[in-house]
């Protein structure tokens, strides 16, 4: 059994190595595909966590009943803040905001009044999706002046929210359309080493190996070659990584990206590429092999 | 004559894709054992009779019996279990191309499940009795013709096959060599493979005087037994 | 001549014709590559144009003195709408502007006060990068009032400018990696095409055929193979397109996506296949006809 | 003996990349117009001796000329301008495996420049001459060994060249094929083509009584004037 297994693997290593030309076109293709897969996927990734820490941005203004007392506020601020979709609250006393518009409108508009503000919460969003929600439930409690609605940038909010989800849709389906595509880029090239040696696979049946000892080396080449084609892919990710940090500094606002994730990358990659490489040998051997 | 002929061919007919027919009505038996020449001109059909034996070709009518069985009865799937019956020593010399001759030898044996062990001790051996021990390192493509022919013997010969199956094994030999390997396929047979060939080689044939069937257009003309 | 030219046209596409398989790898491993790189383009003149829009929301305010005469504001404006980097230019006179902020403060803000508000300008950008040189020129007039600076939402701007850069920059250096990897990935299926007919290439020598004789073929082939395979990536990019089309219907924030190229597609897709396949058979044949 | 003979070797050794010698100090004229057969066992260095005039194989030590021009002095580029002065047809019969037999011999016509006009007036008549018209539009794998065989030597014969090697020509076909293939290279050589010629096939050699080089491991054993 072992010896056989030996046999088997023996065979793929040898065809492997002694159609050089071959096999490198049909691991840089893999590679190549691969890398393009793994590419979108850590920009999409990027894109996520650069979304959310954008939508962290965005804040609304809710403004208190007069005479709410510090206690109560801060229980309201609790109950805000226990809300799906809010991140912080901030208690922005009327003082400070008096105090703050006076600096706005330095001239005329501030000298002499007393304060007409009142006090209100400042509350960050962690999620846009559910700032209608929170809009709502937040104006219905009873703290809240009904008469002062709640504010927030409506427009600019779903235009930041709705072009995040389109990228993230967009890098979303070009990964399934690249997922897709790695398949076919990889099924040409090996069936390409496959079809080149169907001449072999004949001479091979004809001394009496059986289909299962002519094909098995062929699928173990296939995913030799997607796996191969995949720390390929890894190692270009890698580089194309540490460029992209090099550069993402000039990008003061977007902030860093999260570190390479090389085993995970591995993994995945080669993972696919195994997978992808013993479909694309299965295939192969079973189409051109009846021409 | 026993009841069952080892081989059977029963009004064989086999036409190529383009209407070109390769055996017109084939009728022949072969006893276990025998040892049968084919002869005739280019494009007569000898190889188109050897090839049904081993399915790499189809007949489109009749039956090919092996043994008693059927050959349409194998499939492509268990193809294997008929070939390992028999050694084919086919006319273009079939080896692959990314072998060393030592490796095309062994890959016959390890085909059919031999061991490592078994190799080591074999390949050695039927190398030297075909003569090309001293280039058992070379690939087919740095082999001259007669010694492309010679490992294509061996190859066919490794498994100690009980029927083997030899087109045109001499055609790139010399005189004293085709006698040679003739000589080495008559012993197999005297010790009871049954050994078919198909052959031009006029002169080595009248010195062995065994069975010649003579093809002509697909059909046999002559049955000259030995 | 003649005669000779369609010799070398018939070798080539007879032998396209009767390596069926192969060709079919080497078309679409060509189309695929070919249709990342003409996504990615138009993902990037997307982004360009949407990137455009988005700058076109961004303004800035800016106070004139107390008194500045309409004929005088009017010229103003027209000098600020000179300005690169502008788009439009609004007058927002201090009435309006008062009306506007009793609306936000309905309270008592506003209650019996004098309008104190300055009249002022909505100065629409199209080019954020310009918004730094527009503001410190538009400060310089002397109509402007400098103790009433121009107030715009500049870490917005920054952030959204530089994501959008950032986006630009992306999908450009991913457009130029396609275009490499593209190029490797056809240079590899076409080079798997030469590869496996390098015997018929020997033979044609030995019988006494030119370099030129035996080669141009495959360069023709080459060059079809990729010229097809920019009609396929053509026709896969216009289904993309119409597909994303209806999915962008969602985003009512994002706006249109221009429409589909499909001349020019096809010619700059064609003509990279082209030349690309041209390039990767010449190699080709260069590399493993010397093994 | 005149000046310059046609085809000169010189002391030539051919060592192949495993170190195995192909030609071990070889040196031999052949006037225009002369007929030769090579004999010798397999591996003796018939094929590698007609391989260095059409430089398929190079030699590391002595001079090769034809015509007076020292091989080694045609590269990569200007090779055609060689082969163009011969027909060679190879020993393991390499036809183009995806053109049928008519285009596999028309190619060798328009690879030399040759016109359309000209395939359809030629490729007819030495297609009837070799005896394989009937099978115009096969492929190379659809033919027996004898038909590929005749095929090569059609292509050779194709372009009237004045020098024609054939290595082992008639090695897959009978007696009376073989003397029928001999004819018209001897009608050939007659009309002043140098013919050289590597076989086995002692009876048809001896029959046209042409001068015989018979080689042994790289070595001139015999030169026998016809
Ligand atoms: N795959 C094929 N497709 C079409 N025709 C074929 C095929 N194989 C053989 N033939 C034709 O069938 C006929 C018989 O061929 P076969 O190979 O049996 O001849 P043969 O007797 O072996 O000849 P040779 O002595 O030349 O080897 C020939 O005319 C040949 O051209
Ligand atoms: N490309 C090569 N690489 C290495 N060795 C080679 C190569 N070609 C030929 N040889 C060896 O050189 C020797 C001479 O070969 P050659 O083909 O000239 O023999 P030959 O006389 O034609 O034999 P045959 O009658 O079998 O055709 C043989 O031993 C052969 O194995
Ligand atoms: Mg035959
Ligand atoms: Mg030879």
């Amino acid at each position: 059994m072992v010896d056989r297994i030996a046999f088997i693997f023996v065979e793929a290593l040898q065809a492997m190595r002694r159609n050089v030309t071959m096999s490198i076109a049909a691991i840089s293709t893999c590679g190549l595909a691969l890398f393009l897969l793994g590419g979108i996927s850590l920009v999409y990734v990027a894109l996520d966590s650069w979304g959310q820490s954008l939508s962290g941005k965005f804040e609304m203004r809710a403004y208190l009943k007069d005479g709410v007392k510090p206690p109560e506020i801060s229980k309201v601020a609790g109950e805000i803040r226990s809300m799906p979709g809010v991140k912080a609250v901030f208690w922005i006393p009327r003082d400070k905001a008096w105090e703050r518009e006076k600096v706005k409108y330095p001239k005329e508009v501030s000298q002499g009044l007393e304060n007409p503000l009142p006090d209100a919460f400042k509350i960050v969003l962690s999620d846009l999706n559910q700032a209608d929600a929170v809009e709502q439930s937040v104006q219905r409690l009873p703290q809240m002046d009904p008469q002062n609605p709640i504010q927030y940038l409506k427009a600019e909010q779903e235009l930041v929210e709705q072009s995040r989800s389109f990228l993230r849709w967009l890098a979303g389906s070009l990964g399934a359309l690249l997922l897709l595509t790695a398949g076919v880029l990889i099924y040409n090239a090996i069936r390409m080493t496959v079809f080149s040696r169907r001449k072999e696979a004949r001479i091979m049946r004809l001394v009496g190996a059986s289909l299962f000892t002519v094909r098995v080396p062929y699928m173990i080449e296939g995913t030799l070659h997607g796996l191969a084609g995949g720390a390929l892919a890894c190692f270009l990710l890698w580089a194309c990584q540490l460029s992209l940090q090099n550069r993402l500094e000039a990008f003061t606002a977007l902030g860093q990206l999260p570190p390479f994730p090389a085993g995970a990358a591995f993994l995945v990659l080669g993972g696919i590429g195994a997978l992808y490489g013993f479909l694309a040998s299965w295939i192969a051997l079973w189409v051109p092999m009846r021409s | 004559m026993p009841a069952r002929p080892y081989i059977e061919y029963r009004d064989v007919h086999v036409v190529y894709s383009n209407g070109v027919k390769g055996l017109d009505g084939v009728s022949l038996q072969i006893q276990r054992g025998e040892f049968v020449f084919f002869v005739g001109e280019t494009g007569a059909g000898k190889s188109t009779l050897l090839k049904l034996l081993s399915r790499e070709e189809h007949h489109c009518e009749g039956e090919v019996r092996l043994d008693g069985q059927e050959l349409s009865d194998f499939s492509e799937y268990n193809l294997h279990r008929l070939r390992r019956q028999m050694g084919v020593a086919p006319q273009d010399y079939d080896l692959l191309p990314n072998k060393t001759v030592w490796e095309n030898v062994a890959y016959a044996l390890r085909a059919v499940g031999r061991s490592r062990r078994e190799v080591f001790d074999r390949v050695p051996k039927i190398l030297l009795q075909v003569n090309v021990a001293h280039r058992a390192d070379a690939f087919p493509s740095q082999l001259s013709g007669g010694e492309k022919q010679r490992v294509v013997i061996g190859r066919a010969l490794i498994n100690e096959p009980p029927l083997l199956l030899a087109d045109e094994p001499t055609g790139n030999l010399d005189a004293a060599q085709s006698e040679e390997i003739m000589r080495l396929l008559a012993d197999l047979n005297a010790r009871g493979t049954t050994v078919l060939v198909a052959s031009h080689d006029l002169p080595t044939m009248e010195k062995f005087s065994k069975r010649i069937v003579c093809l002509e257009r697909g059909k046999i003309k002559e049955d000259l037994g030995g």
